[in-house]
């Protein structure tokens, strides 16, 4: 096989940098963040992962209509961010709340898709961060649409593209890799493999021997990592977004987790997975994992610890107390912004439904 | 025994799970369908009874379901696929208009595709967004097609058996806001097949015209109506197309008046066709001008606005009110 | 000078060089639009004028097209994209309805897309099928777009100048037919905005409502019918959505009976929402029911068969035969 | 790299067994088929050059609306033909009239379409050839379709999916590769790179290494074969229907070929390319090249190639006969399809445009 197979096609094991318990271990082609970076994650992984129960509790409580929790998936969603720069942006799907919080999004800002008072709450240019996607993979068009544009205007921006395992069975997940592609265009295609989608396992969704073999079919260069190492994940989405940048084009990486929680919510997980095949994951748990090594390395004690789940701490209460408001959004919105001018259909539309609530109220 | 009390999802698993006893070829596929048994239940156990190769989970890509489960349709299978959530069949939508709807056509009859799209759709159950689309005038717009919608639990039965014996593809729209609805049913006694209109009740005032999830409002609505002594008359129409003119020009007929009650957007419709057809054929008997009770032209909204899309029972009852009692 | 005569393609690639010219963010881009200057040359030499980066060909993939170029409108930039013919805009079907129709409403106004997507679209021109497609319910049933059609050549000029620096998604259908049609237009002075109907042809005895390829049938079947003495208005839509009440239902008013002409089925499309909406405002001033002559409910037709899908002079001429001129 | 990527990756270069001069060349994997197949080729090849160029004459006549040509690609047209059996499925695109006519389908009928009387004119089921598509890539999912419910009914079924180098672009591809590989279904890909898209030349539809390197994103071996070489086609096809057919799953083929034509009559070639582009590739036309092989292996002589010559007029004259007969189809028709019941609405419909015929013959 040539060079470009060598070049394009991913490393035989996902790169980890930190093993499940904690020790680090060399590799030929990337090396451990510093420490301080570690350190910075491993509070943001604390709050991430705050920040996903907490919501989930809320679900519970009737504040929110839903939620889909990275809980166990936090060093995908912590590691997407801190490889960006604040001109760079975030393309995320609907799992990816701690992603956006993380790039600095307000959490009540972030939630207000799920709390269900408008479709998306937050303004995608104050952070960079587009509007999360639930119609699977189509983000990722977007994204290499605005990485192209970027470009054209001779902007340094890199474009991280958020998508499942599921998501790239999608006829857009290919158009996207393939356009990036043949554009050249800056984007970092990151694949969270949590091995299912809602109820169906990876191999019901591909038989590729990696999602990360899926680059060459486009010229893409595939790489994966351990999605449980927050290490390993800093390191590669790094690389990535450097190549990303310096012109190398788009890239795209599989982070091998797992999604330890039910889809939602509203889903039954039992249904279609026995608790066996979960538990080795609980184990293989990112947080456990950087705190050992950290530990270890004598760059994390318990002041550090309580630090962390402090600063957590008031990220999960900033959301309580956000969520336990309750809104009222403005009926007259709804017809306010499906246009820059309303058409005259809408304004005869708004003020029929403006005087039925006045109605209602008399 | 043939009388049993289901709710209508309960009743589309009973459909699913008789039309696969009775015929071998009849196979249930699309995202979650098998172990899960749907994101709604409504083929719950069926991979359990039939097997995997019977009720099986695809690859998350609604193009492909489809666009496959043509060519099972054209070597000898009975496919019925589901789209999760109908917003999520617009992938599909090239396989559904260039071929499912244009195959039988383009092949001079030589090639029928027996097959049928299943969708849960509309609203009322507080959805996010993208998961409370109506987008059945984008089917019915489309020549080729048939398009369903049941309103009852009986119906959910009997036409989703009808729509997997029927030689052609059908769009079957589930109202999901009626999936845990329950009624008594006799499994026994068919409801009328695809095509047909049913009035749900009679009344000589005036009629309200609906189909799906607005059926039960339509018909709350012609109950407050009588409070109030107005006799109202419910068409369900069931079957979008092939369109009953029969029926319900019939029943515009007896009143002179009538409204029109649908989800969707009201703008280039299924609701507006309604208006249109029925005011062309019934014109110099109606009092008024039809009037519709739609949702707005906008986006499903969020959870905490969605009741200000969907037709009530007030708004109903407004539009009632509005067709011209009085000489104009 | 700004007296021009040109084919309505021509008009349409000089519009594009104009708003490429007067704004650099203005870019073109879709399948052969490049150095082919697109199947029906609307591109023309805008890549030998502005270069690779302002005017490209993409890969083979419509849902990348327009899934793209609503991540540049994002991002700074006015894409213009061309569908190479309508019906193969359905595999960017869910990139149309569920982002670039939302994507403005979804983000409470902060995220505007200013794109078009060019559709040649329509019949007459003895295309095998999936090449005469008329899609444009499909999109006007969805909102959040802008749909419009050009019928003249100014028109194609002016409307698209528009679309192009138009705030929001518009959707522009380009009849293809009339992409030969010569006119002598006046580049200085601009036509009416989006949104505005026009009355092409005044007349007193009933209104044909038309837009896009059967406005010039339109205008011919009231030469005709002038030459029986009979005075027919010609209404050109113009823009679909927003949809100028004012104008139709003046012009209805004024005459009293009204024919809507399109050659897409009819079905649950714009043809019926013009019956049913001005029906609704209209009612008491119609001396008859609004009639339409549209396509059939049929795939469109090969080429051999191809006229009798087209709403044509005679068939006009009979709708209008019908508008109940005696007592009835 | 491991045994997966060496088994799922084409070979290095385009598999080739007979070069440009006619000469035959040995390959470590594959075998020149024996001299009858090539014999009967050589009389297909010519055949189907027959039939192109006659086609292309009716356009000019006005006898046909429109034809995309497979000159120069006949080769590709004849193989995809000759390695199915009976029991086996064809799904062909819009350029693919020769490879429907070596399947024995009526020539007549299967120009229907271009002609303009119908849109699809021959009965799939007795030739087992699909209609032709003219949506890209979308016949793709029907060929997998069809080919899972033949292994559903253990038929022993390899359906063979045509489709062009601009037509892998397609998400439709993308979504028909991994279910066929998901389900292990029989298909045999069959790419026909002639390397353009109209006027888009390859290099703006892929930056992949080669498009049978698409494979391997699938979990589906990738292999490439030259495009004007009979031989080589017949031996790598062959294969992959063997491999398909022997419950192997679904197999993917490139072959390198060339337009050398306009896409249609329709076309200007010239708007985007040079004559200087196309020059070599008339010199790498399949039949000269088989020509000089069987010549030179003493398997074809003036009388064999005469009674070829004469074969191929047989087709072409009635060709020319069939089509210069006026087509009246009856306007009925246009209801009674689309239905196995007509709607109500379709029979008032149809009973409208009776009487309007009706009157104006009156
Ligand atoms: C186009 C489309 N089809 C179906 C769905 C319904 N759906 C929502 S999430 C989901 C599973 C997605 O799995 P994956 O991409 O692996 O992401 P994960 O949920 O594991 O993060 C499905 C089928 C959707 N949102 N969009
Ligand atoms: C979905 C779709 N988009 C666009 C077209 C218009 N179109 C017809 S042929 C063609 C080029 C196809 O190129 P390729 O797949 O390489 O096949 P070739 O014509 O070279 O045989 C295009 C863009 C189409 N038929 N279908
Ligand atoms: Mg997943
Ligand atoms: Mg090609």
């Amino acid at each position: 096989m040539s060079t470009v197979e060598e070049r394009l096609l991913p490393s035989a094991e996902p790169v980890r940098l930190i093993d499940e318990h904690g020790a680090a271990h060399d590799h030929a082609q990337y090396q451990l963040p510093p420490a301080e970076t570690l350190v910075d994650g491993y509070a943001q992984l604390v709050k991430g992962r705050r920040l996903n129960d907490q919501a989930s509790a809320l679900v519970r409580q009737g504040r929110l209509a839903v939620y889909p929790s990275s809980h166990g998936q936090e060093a995908c969603q912590v590691a997407a961010t801190m490889v960006l720069g604040d001109q760079d942006w975030l393309f995320p799907t609907y799992r990816d709340t701690v992603a956006i919080v993380s790039r600095g999004v307000d959490p009540i800002e972030t939630l207000t898709l799920l709390r269900g008072d408008w479709h998306s709450g937050y303004d995608p240019y104050e952070r960079k961060v587009a509007p999360q996607s639930t119609p699977l993979a189509t983000q990722l068009l977007h994204a290499v649409g605005v990485a192209h544009a970027a470009r054209l205007k001779g902007e340094d921006t890199v474009v991280m593209a958020l998508v499942g395992d599921g998501g790239t069975s999608e006829g857009d997940f290919h158009e996207a890799l393939n356009f990036a592609a043949v554009w050249h265009a800056p984007v970092v295609f990151f694949i969270q493999n949590n091995e299912y989608a809602i109820s169906v396992p990876l191999a019901k969704q591909t038989a590729a021997p990696s999602l990360a073999h899926k680059g060459i079919g486009y010229g893409v260069p595939g790489e994966r990592a351990d999605g449980n190492d927050l290490a390993g994940l800093l390191a590669v989405l790094g690389a990535a977004v450097g190549r990303a940048r310096a012109g190398e084009g788009p890239q795209l990486i599989e982070a091998h987790t797992y999604r330890v929680q039910a889809h939602t919510n509203a889903d039954d997980a039992s249904r279609y997975r026995d608790d066996a095949e979960v538990a080795p994951w609980l184990e293989r748990d990112p947080i456990k994992r950087l705190d050992a090594y950290l530990t270890g390395a004598g760059l994390l004690d318990d002041d550090k610890r309580a630090a962390a789940a402090s600063a957590a701490d008031q990220t999960a209460e900033y959301l309580r107390v956000g969520l336990m408001e309750d809104v009222h959004p403005d009926p007259a919105e709804l017809f306010q912004h499906l246009y820059s001018t309303p058409t005259p259909q809408l304004r005869e539309q708004a003020a029929f439904l403006a005087d039925e609530l006045a109605r209602e109220e008399a | 025994m043939t009388h049993v009390k289901l709710s209508m999802a309960q009743a589309l698993n009973q459909a699913l799970r008789d039309a696969m006893r009775a015929d071998d070829t009849v196979l249930m596929f699309g995202e979650d369908v098998g172990a899960l048994g749907g994101v709604f239940r409504v083929t719950d156990g069926l991979t359990a009874e039939f097997g995997e190769a019977r009720c099986f989970d695809t690859p998350l890509a609604e193009s492909g379901i489809v666009g496959t489960a043509i060519g099972m349709a054209m070597n000898g299978m009975r496919p019925v696929v589901e789209m999760q959530f109908d917003a999520f069949g617009y992938p599909a939508f090239e396989q559904v208009v260039s071929h499912v709807a244009k195959m039988r056509n383009r092949t001079r009859g030589r090639v029928s595709l027996p097959m049928v799209i299943r969708m849960p759709y509309a609203g009322g159950i507080g959805g996010v967004e993208h998961h409370c689309d109506s987008s059945e005038s984008y089917y019915a717009h489309t020549p080729g097609l048939t398009v369903v919608a049941p309103a009852t639990v009986a119906d959910a039965y009997w036409l989703l058996r009808r729509a997997i014996e029927f030689p052609d593809p059908v769009v079957f729209m589930e109202p999901k806001k009626l999936y845990w609805a329950k009624d008594e049913i006799d499994l026994g006694v068919a409801e009328p097949g695809i095509g047909q209109a049913v009035v749900r009740r009679e009344g000589a005032d005036a009629t309200l015209i609906a189909y799906g999830p607005t059926v039960p409002v339509a018909l709350e609505a012609a109950e407050a109506a009588a409070a109030e002594g107005r006799q109202l008359q419910v068409v369900d129409l069931r079957s979008i197309v092939p369109f009953d003119d029969e029926t319900v020009c019939a029943a515009v007929r007896r009143t002179g008046r009538a409204v029109v009650v649908a989800e969707a957007s009201g703008f280039a419709s299924v609701s507006s066709e309604i208006v249109a057809r029925v005011t062309e054929r019934c014109f110099h008997s109606l009092a008024a001008p039809i009037r519709r009770v739609t949702g707005f032209d906008i986006p499903y909204p969020p959870p905490h606005l969605e009741r200000h899309q969907l037709p009530s029972v007030d708004r109903i009852l407004d539009a009632v009110d509005d067709l011209q009692w009085e000489d104009s």
